[in-house]
């Protein structure tokens, strides 16, 4: 029972895609192990690892993910696949940055019009991503009154936007999926960028130094996800539901190939 | 276990150094939650009582259903006040979501039934002509009510309690109709999940042990109030 | 009696409880000062009866008028309520300190403190009670329990006061005083009440009128002459016992040597009533003694009356004689001394009792 | 009495309770078959002496023995509640049915269901309580209450019974009834007792010791003859009022005519008892006529006897003469009464009472 | 409001169509819920009496601590819990993490807090001679305890109700130790969280409903149960 039972660590997203509900039984019918998901945020994801408290981590945060690497606790972080990140608005657009070119670029006008942006704050890949973006529009909003965080998930980060017609960043999968049954009132406003790019990588936990980190289960569940078979399944995954897939493969991609 | 030490040298640290953003936080929680308890006490001690002291059809099932809303899931409270604070809702024109205000709205929907049940069950449990001494000693409705809440008062406390340790220690309708927006309408137990979720174990065990104190306090004035007004 | 004199009037009341008739009671009053006592065995509905007057039994049917206005709203009865006081059959006291338990009518009706304090203080005193009003209402012993919620019901001053057996549980000396004292308080004020007993005595010494109920229903009320000489049924008679007792007047008192005036003849007995005082003059049975000739020697039965022997009955083992002696009297003889004296019906007898055997009762005029 | 004949023993008991010694008591036993009497006044300590003997208060010192066998363990005090069973002062029935209440210690005893059911049949029957087997014990009248803490009490049909005071709230009828049967039951069973009451009558009927308390202390005790004959203080007497208590015989029972041996003197009474029964006469001074020359009428009072004035005291309205006729007797007499008569004391007179003044107690051997 | 006619819609398909995801799910709840009732009544019930019924130094503040504890928020239970049963933790060897039986664990901490409160407030308002009365009926301690839970058994059937209620309807802890794992560790409150997540609010009210409808029954059926024993 000690090497069935798997301890995945995820974020919200990928288990709320209804992604894992697909893949993992499917694993488990392969391989007989046991999948236990749990879906965290990147953060608690990446520290469950830390402490040898999951076996295998899929996460999208990839600075975090290198300082995770380079302090020794993860082994063979493989690509797997990315969907992207947009930049929504309220309809009225305030900051008027509908079509702007980049996403640092509008960030720096909602900062000028002093227009509402809300930011998870929790974290997240998402938070990290939007961090990076602030970073590059060389703007820092902390303690600025239009810069408000909510230490939430995608979701209600959202929701919250939607109420308060805010700017926020998002990923697609997820707005796809609330917009679909609340209307939000939120449109992109800017899209399509490399640097919006959401990579998700597979990690095995370093069984160095846990030993009691279930390592053949991570391997074979870091190799099921970059197999040909599955990344097939990804491609077409929510084509049905929303007109266009929700994942990417990129499984033997490098990095670079994407535009990081 | 190293994490949980750790959390409560940071509540230490924290506390000795008043940090300024935590006490906010601390501040909102109980201004939050003692509001949505005050008014849960208001309805769910009236209406409790009530419904004890009256006998008509369907008392039964009334009792139940009461009963039943003690199970409130918060998140279920916190999707349908949502639903009717959203702007497109019923109350939109409020403007009340992701405000303090939805919170204790909420929370107040939460506390009710538990102060309600409690009431009901305790108030049976008193010897039935109480009642009629205390008419008979010439008490209003109202001072009917308030004496048998005198009489009752050990076990309403324990469900006074109840109610003000669900809606303090309750995080998904806060988060639901509150939003957790930093500085404004974050409390504890949000700012503990959010803590949790951004893997800052330590921080979050802090922010409880905070949550808990604050508890304990409130709980022991109560207490030390009560057995103030009894003698020994 | 008018109706304008009554205080208190009950109309057609009827309490149904588990689908069984617990009182039926077609009417009953009480006037103004008149002090009246309910007797009547267990479950016979007299603290049903007592909670109806002020309105707090559900009825079937049933109406209260008060000093003439008929009782019909919640505001009524409040009002009605805070112009009377109950003590129930439990003490029932609240969980916090006798003196709050004794305050607690006062404070309802909203006095100021400082009166509180003053009329609380009266009452804990009058009631013996000072020394533990700090003292947690839940660590009395029975009795003490017991005072505190007479105290209770004292303090609001009332108009009209009804008790529930309120001296069960006080030993017979506190027994004696606090009837005295409450006597004295309901006489002097002039209040009006209804006193609940298992105590013939008490009944008889307290009350103006006698009601004695059973099973739900008046059986018989009336003067306590009335109830005890006559009772009405087997039931009353069985249930009264059967004392003798006589109306009459004081005439006069030479250093407590009292001569009362009954139909016409003197009685001699002691006390401390003052000549004018309307009394009961109660005698028992087996006090009187009955002799067939004037009895010669000087003896202490200072009472002794030629009569006949109006009626004879078996009573368990001795036998009952009703005397007329120009008024009733009645006397337990065993069969022996009714044999050796040659008793029956008609024959001519003298009755004595001693001065000491005859119980007064001082009694208001009706 | 040697210390193997003591069912129960008490030895240094002190209760203390808010800072003040509510009972202290250096001893205290009850003998197998015996039914002691406790009376005094509110708050003596009465409830909480019995409450002490089956280890429910928590005290500052004390032991209890039960045949010759201390207490000293859980499993000790259970046991001896277990072979017991005591009525508190309040009926204090749980919220469930009569029969449930009745059946309850029976329960707790582990007993089956059937024989459940009929040893509560019985107890119902025997309480009048079987109409209202399924009725909800929190329904009842306060009589009807009592009623069913009796019951339950007796259910269990313990060895030794604690009563406190557990006639209060009864009718008189039910309470005379009562009090026979479970006087028949006590005696038939060998059951020993100890009853706390505030009635002197009924400690005098039921008792062979009566215990006198005041302010947690045991001022005295004795057989009824001696506490109501010599009280050792003036508490006591002013307590136990004057009745006089005369040990005696009965020698023979003609029709019911009862005469009884007393320190060699005949008394005439009435009664059921049989020849051989040992009683106690009461005779209350009031009913005492005292005469100076021999009384020549034939009297219905057949009680003569010769004797001397031995005391005279005062005592309220009238005098109080303790008259020696080769046994004590009290008698009251008026003040006018007194000088017409001459008396003195040292007086020779003759004391004369009715045969149906004499009250009868069935007492047993000591 | 649409949204929440919709989630009642499709509770009601739900159900019609006995779903057997939705089946395992919410049997799953009952059961875990209902195990952590159980052990927190066993637990409180008994410790309450006791405390309650004995006088000792210090009661007070424990009486306080226990009150304090209705305000044990899930999370930080979630997250006390988890760090005992880490792999690497104090009870790790158990493997216990992520498991059922985890999530009973949590919710027994949770719950015995707030069923030992009520029955100490309820035990501490019964008559103060009953306890006497019943001793001297013969009962054991047990038995004793017992008796007294049958004479306050109204308010304690709402502190059982407030204690099933905190569970059945809490998250956070069942998340945590949980993990909220298909067809092993997810319940409906966690489901709900998640479809609310995944925006299917509909989905999210029906659950709610469906759980509502648990709690009903249960209830209901302890009421009636209770009321059978108590003539009118
Ligand atoms: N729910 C009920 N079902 C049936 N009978 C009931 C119910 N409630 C009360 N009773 C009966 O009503 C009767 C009247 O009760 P009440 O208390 O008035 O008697 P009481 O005269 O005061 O007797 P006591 O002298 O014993 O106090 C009692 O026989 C009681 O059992
Ligand atoms: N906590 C306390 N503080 C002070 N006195 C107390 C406390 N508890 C009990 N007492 C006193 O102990 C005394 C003995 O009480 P107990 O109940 O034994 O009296 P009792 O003889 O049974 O009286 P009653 O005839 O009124 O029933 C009472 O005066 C009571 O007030
Ligand atoms: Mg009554
Ligand atoms: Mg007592």
């Amino acid at each position: 029972a000690e090497h069935k039972n798997l301890i995945l660590a995820t974020t919200t997203s990928t288990q709320d895609s209804g992604l894992l509900d697909v893949l993992i039984p499917i694993f488990e019918k392969q391989t007989g192990y046991f999948v236990k998901t749990i879906s965290v945020g990147s953060g608690q994801a990446m520290k469950m690892g830390e402490k040898g408290e999951a076996d295998v981590l899929l996460v999208h945060s990839p600075d975090a993910e290198k300082k995770f690497m380079a302090d020794g606790f993860g082994v063979n972080r493989k690509l797997v696949m990315h969907n992207d990140f947009i930049l929504l608005g309220p309809a009225n657009d305030p900051a008027k940055i509908r079509g702007a070119k980049t996403a640092a670029d509008a960030i720096k006008s909602i900062a000028k019009a002093n227009a509402l942006w809300l930011s998870r704050g929790d974290n997240s890949g998402t938070h990290a991503k939007e961090k990076g973006l602030f970073k590059a529009a060389a703007i820092n909003p902390e303690g600025q009154k239009w810069f408000q965080q909510t230490g939430l998930g995608m979701g209600e980060t959202l929701n919250v936007a939607a109420e308060k017609k805010g700017y926020l960043l998002a990923d697609r999968g997820t707005y796809l999926a609330l917009n679909k049954k609340a209307h939000l009132g939120l449109e992109i406003m800017v899209q399509g960028e490399p640097k919006l790019l959401n990579v998700y990588h597979v990690i095995e936990v370093n069984p160095a130094k846990w030993p009691k980190v279930n390592n053949a289960g991570a391997k074979a569940f870091a190799d099921f996800m970059v197999s040909k078979k599955t990344q097939e399944i990804i491609s077409t995954f929510g084509k049905k539901e929303f007109g266009s897939p929700l994942f990417f493969p990129d499984a033997g991609k490098k990095p670079e190939s994407l535009g990081l | 276990m190293d994490v949980i030490l750790e959390g409560f040298t940071k509540a230490a640290q924290l506390l000795a150094s008043l940090d300024r953003e935590v006490l906010g936080i601390a501040l909102l929680s109980l201004k939050v939650s003692g509001l949505a308890t005050l008014f849960s006490l208001l309805i769910g001690l009236s209406i409790g009582t009530l419904v004890a002291l009256t006998s008509f059809p369907g008392k039964k099932i009334l009792v139940s259903v009461v009963n039943t809303g003690m199970g409130l899931p918060p998140v279920v409270v916190g999707l349908f006040v949502s639903i009717m604070l959203w702007r497109n809702g019923p109350l939109g024109y409020l403007e009340l979501l992701y405000t303090p205000t939805a919170i204790v709205i909420a929370q107040t929907v939460i506390a009710t039934p538990i102060v309600m049940g409690v009431t009901i069950g305790a108030m049976q449990n008193l010897p039935a002509n109480l009642r009629l001494q205390i008419l008979a000693l010439g008490a209003t409705r109202v001072q009917l009510v308030w004496m048998l809440i005198k009489e009752a008062r050990l076990p309403l406390m324990a469900g006074v309690m109840a109610g003000f340790g669900g809606v303090i220690s309750e995080v998904g309708a806060s988060i639901m109709v509150g939003g957790n927006v930093r500085g404004y309408t974050r409390v504890l137990t949000t700012a503990t999940v959010m803590e949790t979720g951004r893997g800052n174990f330590d921080m979050a065990i802090a922010l409880s042990v905070i949550l808990l104190l604050f508890c304990f306090a409130v709980n022991y004035i109560l207490t030390y109030i009560q057995q103030r007004e009894r003698p020994r | 009696m008018t109706q304008q004199q009554n205080l208190l009037d009950l109309k057609e009341l009827r309490v149904d409880r588990g689908g069984v008739t617990v009182l039926d009671i077609p009417s009953f009053s009480l006037s103004e000062n008149e002090f009246v006592s309910l007797i009547g065995p267990n479950g016979a509905g007299k603290s049903t009866l007592l909670l109806s007057l002020l309105g707090l039994m559900k009825r079937q049917t049933g109406s209260v008028s008060y000093r003439g206005r008929l009782i019909d709203s919640q505001a009524d009865w409040l009002d009605l309520r805070r112009r009377t006081a109950m003590v129930l059959q439990e003490p029932l006291l609240f969980d916090s300190t006798v003196f709050d338990n004794v305050a607690s009518g006062l404070k309802l009706r909203g006095l100021g403190r400082a009166e509180i304090k003053t009329r609380v203080a009266t009452y804990l005193e009058r009631f013996n009670l000072t020394h533990m009003a700090q003292r947690s209402a839940r660590k009395l012993s029975g009795g003490e329990a017991r005072r505190v919620s007479l105290a209770r019901a004292f303090a609001v001053e009332p108009e009209v006061i009804f008790f529930d057996e309120p001296f069960a549980n006080l030993d017979p000396p506190t027994r004696q005083a606090l009837t005295e004292d409450m006597d004295r308080i309901i006489r002097d004020r002039g209040i009006a009440a209804i006193l609940v007993t298992h105590d013939q005595s008490e009944a008889l010494r307290m009350s103006q009128r006698i009601v004695v109920m059973n099973s739900g229903r008046i059986v018989q009320q009336g003067i306590p002459a009335a109830v005890m000489n006559h009772p009405v049924n087997e039931f009353v008679a069985n249930f009264v016992g059967m004392e003798t007792v006589l109306e009459g007047e004081v005439v006069s008192n030479r250093d407590q040597q009292i001569v009362v005036q009954v139909a016409g003849r003197e009685l001699d007995t002691v006390g401390d009533e003052q000549p004018g005082t309307q009394v009961y003059c109660c005698i028992r049975p087996e006090n009187v003694t009955v002799s067939v000739s004037h009895p010669d020697a000087r003896t202490s039965a200072r009472n002794l009356y030629p009569g006949r022997v109006a009626e004879v009955s078996s009573m368990g083992p001795f036998l009952k004689l009703l005397l007329d002696c120009g008024f009733p009297l009645t006397a337990y003889v065993t069969r022996e001394s009714f044999a050796n004296l040659e008793l029956s019906e008609g024959k001519e007898i003298h009755a004595s009792f001693k001065a000491t055997s005859v119980h007064l009762i001082r009694r208001r005029a009706a």
